[in-house]
């Protein structure tokens, strides 16, 4: 039994005092849950995606339960990354954690433009690259779907930041592995892994699709075991982190994550069932570590994942 | 909308009492006397479903007083089902009260209008306003008479109730706003809260007569705190609940995208481009 | 209001009395759930996939509970072609519905001289081409998960055979509708629309997989929505009709596939929450269409899908 | 095996009764006149979650009398957790009973060996031993005193009951199969339900004895009825429960995987290949 528990990890040059980012999207800026939680109990917010021109979003409705998870087919909704810039950004200086930036697009050239930019502003301590966005037209999927576009647009962000960028795949891909690694050679510095399934729903009164977006992207517990499965393999193909997410609620559900191999684990739907659950997770991972005689949560990352390469193996600073 | 929006927080509750008004319309009584004392007329809270694997329930505060708060619901999915599982003794958890709720000052003659389980969010305001003695209508339309729940309640409470059921089977037959349409006596604001198309016709037949309207909007909710941008109404650019940057909706009007969790429930009726 | 409706389709050549058929490798042959429901209400039951050799199947645990869902790796255990004609196959000549015998294997040759053989007996009215069982190695899935082997093995069975001819596909795709098109062409008489969705659970205590053989399918309503997407895209790329599955448990849970495209459905893990769903279904439906004045099942298919071309169109034989 | 299989079907059922035996154990009656009727010692249901959206779970029928059966489970997930919320007066479905019980013919002197929730499987057939006026001693094993639920019951039944807790809060120290291999009056046969490490030593000891067990599995099931091979375990080719085709274990050793659910849950010791 000890008590003294490490559950700081590090995603490229980012330093994190707990293993926990809220995921894109779900999670505003910070702000709008701090009456429920203690923000500087967090590891960081991934802010809501980010594009070069303002958009409305898609129509309504844009959310529909389903079993165990959700549909959301929000589009986007952002002020752009002028208005965003002037209006918005100076506020999370505030906020007790790391705060990640979220970059949206639909070509290279947005990509490169928005992340400049953003990466550029103190207060954004790293960026995330939403390549797999599943709600805006064609080509903003195709970016994560497609091997060489993954490698082009990665390749042109990282050469306007040094900052950490972290690269979010999707899971509606024949082999993830294979687009993780063409992201790594690109030069990403870790994974998000992975964003919605694609999904639809049907409103079998109206005949109509119940999504004003007819598709939408699931999340939730339901996808659970295809994000641990996603994880699981992308982890042995790449060297670099992965932060794990997919339907986490409890410390079991992210401890699948990290015994696959994921560094660190993002929560976002588990905000709306409760939230609580990204403290109570990291009060019960600090319980479980120690329980065991771990002394920190790097050792146990990969652990069910036999063939796996820690990545912290290859950067010299750890056992 | 004045800003009614208090101090939210996370409250684990104890069931105090379950109720089935009607048929799948369960009425849950819980110990909460912190959400009871800060909650304003027109909030909601969302509640946890005991079994995890799913997303909170937004659920309007139908009582608040004292040590206790109360919701109540309509047994329509798996959530609400959990949730009409629990018994007295039971726990759960709610965070709130959440949302701005409704702006009553300075009316004389207040018509409310409640849609099926719109009910479960106009009783606040319908203590409120006749404690500071406002004349109060209650306009409650239903299905059926069955479906009426806890109407007495509403007289009770010092409201006069005029009634429309669809199939006629109590008050009048048809819908409550051709009741509303219908009144002599003009009041000088309306509340309402139910089902979309009722809160359309409310908003036309307030136009019609001239009186502002504040409509209590429902939509599918994911975070009910204003994280996720799933909730959103178009709102005017101008009114002073919109909340950020003004874009171009489909018929190429400037509207400004509200979330009706965060900058309502309440909203202007004339305020809404929906 | 009608009260005689015609809930009977067409797949094919096969004719089914009611529009539901239970799922490979879900209802054994039948026998097993007959003192729980009358099989002569059910369209019918696709048997477990057979292959060429006999296989045990896969180290247990092979069942693992997920949220609204679970995961299976069964891994094909069965008796082999032989085996399985000499004492399998003459009992399923006494169900009352229809028998679809279902095909698995390892080379365009097994899934052929596997398919030839079982077409052969009269007891088994139709086939079904399982490709994506996610459960066997690498080579069981890869047939689902690119056209050009979907085409080649498709082609070589149809000429084998002039039965029903199901494909069945996998979700576990980028592009689902090219991998449908493909089947189309080359001679596919419908498409079963989904297997189930790869995934793999952790057990936290021990640090391995739950599963025995560390991946597996996962089925039930978690994959409902990516289900219900599925066929909409199917059925806007090809003619041929659609058997909807993935996590069916209510007639408003099929009529999410039928709206969507799907001419029939099929139901697997509903039959382990309760083995009443398919009669309950089927009586569920009747009222459905009766209230709404719809005189047959045919006319409601891929109404909630604009730009669907109704299979039934293309036959001369329904208006 | 002998087959003691019983004409199976589906109850729609209402709960009479709800008793929490330790925390997180629960003991669930119900009335099941025909189920009951039919049962034999050693069957179990498949229990339908009244949520939906969730497979059935496997239960052991703990009692079956008259026009009541029950059943005792452990809150370990969200099934048994929405079991566990149910209450006097609400309904929900059984099917079975299932799967082939225990052959407790000839016996003179039986011990049966129970391990945690093992115990809801092993009331029916210490019942029906006494009746036949065969010694018959309970072998009861748990983590600690608390969970040894339902003792004293088995005592009223007419057996003897030996117990031990992993933590000596209660009877021996230690596991129950110590207890058993160090018992001087030798059964004529073992009857064991548990968890499968206490399966795996409740048949050393009897092969050390020279004494017939049998053993009820413990696996995850989905379709409870043989319907989906997801329940396997390796059995001698020779076994007449053995199912159908033989195959090569890992081994290279001929086995016949069997349906635990199908063929068992109860398998004699000696037959099984694990
Ligand atoms: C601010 C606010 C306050 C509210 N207050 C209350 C309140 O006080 N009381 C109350 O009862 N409700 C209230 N609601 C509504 C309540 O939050 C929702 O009804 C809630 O989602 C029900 O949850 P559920 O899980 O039971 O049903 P869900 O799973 O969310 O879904 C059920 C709803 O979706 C529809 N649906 C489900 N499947 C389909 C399908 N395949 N096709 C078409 N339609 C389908 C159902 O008909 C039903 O209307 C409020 C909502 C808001 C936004
Ligand atoms: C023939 C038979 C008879 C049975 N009779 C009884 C009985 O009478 N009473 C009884 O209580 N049980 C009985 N069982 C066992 C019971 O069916 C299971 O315990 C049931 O699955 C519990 O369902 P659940 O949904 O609550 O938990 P599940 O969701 O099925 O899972 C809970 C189990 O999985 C484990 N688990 C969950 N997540 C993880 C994870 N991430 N890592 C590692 N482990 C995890 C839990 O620790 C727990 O053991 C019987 C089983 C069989 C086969
Ligand atoms: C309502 C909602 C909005 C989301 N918006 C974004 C987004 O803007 N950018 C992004 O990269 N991911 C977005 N996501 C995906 C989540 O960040 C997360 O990757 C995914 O939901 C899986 O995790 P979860 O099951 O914990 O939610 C969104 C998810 C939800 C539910
Ligand atoms: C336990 C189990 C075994 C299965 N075995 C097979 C199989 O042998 N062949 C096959 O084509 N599909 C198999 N499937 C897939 C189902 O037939 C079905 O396509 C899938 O589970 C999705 O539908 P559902 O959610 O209704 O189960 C299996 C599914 C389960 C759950
Ligand atoms: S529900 Fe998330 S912003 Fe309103
Ligand atoms: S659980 Fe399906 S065969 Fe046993």
């Amino acid at each position: 039994m000890v008590t003294d528990v490490d559950l700081s990890v590090r995603i490229g040059s980012l330093e994190l005092a707990y293993p926990t980012l809220m995921g894109s999207g779900c999670y505003g800026s910070g702000e709008e849950f701090a009456p429920f939680i203690d923000l500087s109990k967090i590891g960081g917010v991934v802010l809501k995606s980010v594009t070069r021109a303002p958009r409305l979003g898609n129509p309504t409705p844009r959310l529909v339960q389903t079993p165990a998870g959700m549909l959301n087919a929000i589009g986007l909704q952002n002020p752009g990354i002028d208005w965003y810039l002037e209006h918005d950004v100076a506020k999370f200086a505030s906020r007790p954690c790391a705060v990640i930036g979220s970059v949206a697009g639909f070509s290279v050239d947005d990509y490169a433009y928005v992340a400049e930019r953003l990466a550029a502003r103190d207060e954004i301590h790293a960026l995330e690259l939403n390549i797999s966005c599943p709600n805006v037209a064609a080509e903003g999927e195709t970016f994560a779907c497609d091997p060489r576009l993954t490698a082009r647009v990665v390749k042109t962000v990282r050469a306007t930041t040094d900052k950490t960028l972290i690269v979010k795949l999707s899971p509606n891909v024949t082999d993830i592995a294979g687009i993780a690694r063409e992201a790594e050679s690109a030069g990403a510095d870790a994974l998000a892994v992975i964003n919605t399934v694609r999904g639809m729903a049907i409103d079998v009164n109206a005949w109509k699709p119940r999504l004003g977006n007819v598709t939408g992207g699931l999340s939730g517990p339901a996808i659970r075991p295809v994000a641990v499965l996603a994880v699981y393999e992308v982890a042995r193909a790449v060297r670099i982190p992965i932060v794990g997410q997919g339907g986490i609620e409890t410390a079991s559900d992210a401890l699948e994550f990290l015994l696959a191999g994921a560094s660190a684990i993002s929560i976002g739907t588990g905000n709306f069932t409760d939230p609580r659950i990204p403290v109570r997770i990291v009060e019960e991972l600090h319980a479980y570590l120690a329980a065991r005689g771990v002394r920190s949560l790097r050792e146990i990352v990969g652990k069910a994942n036999v063939g796996f390469a820690n990545p912290y193996q290859y950067e010299g600073d750890e056992g | 909308m004045r800003a009614l929006q208090s101090p939210a927080s996370v409250h684990d509750v104890l069931v105090l009492d379950r109720t089935e008004l009607a048929p799948g319309v369960v009425l849950l009584g819980f110990h909460a006397p912190q959400l009871a004392a800060v909650t304003q007329p027109g909030q909601f809270v969302m509640a946890v479903p005991p079994g995890g694997e799913r997303a909170a329930v937004a659920l309007g505060i139908y009582e608040a007083q004292g040590d206790r708060a109360s919701v109540m619901f309509f047994v329509c999915g798996p959530r609400t089902r959990e949730f009409a599982g629990l018994r007295e003794g039971d726990r759960f958890s709610v965070s709130g009260p959440l949302g701005n709720g409704f702006t009553l000052d300075g009316a004389k003659n207040v018509a409310i209008v409640a849609g099926g389980v719109g009910i479960a969010s106009v009783l606040l305001p319908a203590q409120a306003l006749v404690r500071s003695h406002v004349r109060t209508r209650l306009f409650y339309g239903a299905r059926t008479a069955e479906l009426l729940v806890d109407r007495e309640r509403f007289e009770r409470e010092g409201c006069e109730v005029i009634c429309a059921t669809d199939d006629g089977s109590f008050g009048h037959r048809g819908f409550i706003t051709q009741a509303l349409a219908a009144t002599e006596d003009k009041p000088d604001l309306i509340l309402a809260c139910g089902p979309s198309p009722m809160l359309r016709a409310t908003a036309f037949v307030a136009g019609e007569l001239g009186v502002a309207a504040q409509l209590s909007l429902e939509e599918t909710f994911a975070c009910g705190v204003g994280g996720c941008w799933g909730c959103v109404v178009p709102l005017d650019r101008n009114s002073a609940q919109a909340p950020g940057f003004p874009g171009q909706d489909e018929g190429g009007s400037e509207v400004v995208y509200a979330r009706i969790c965060k900058e309502g429930p309440v909203f202007w009726a004339h305020e809404l481009r929906w």
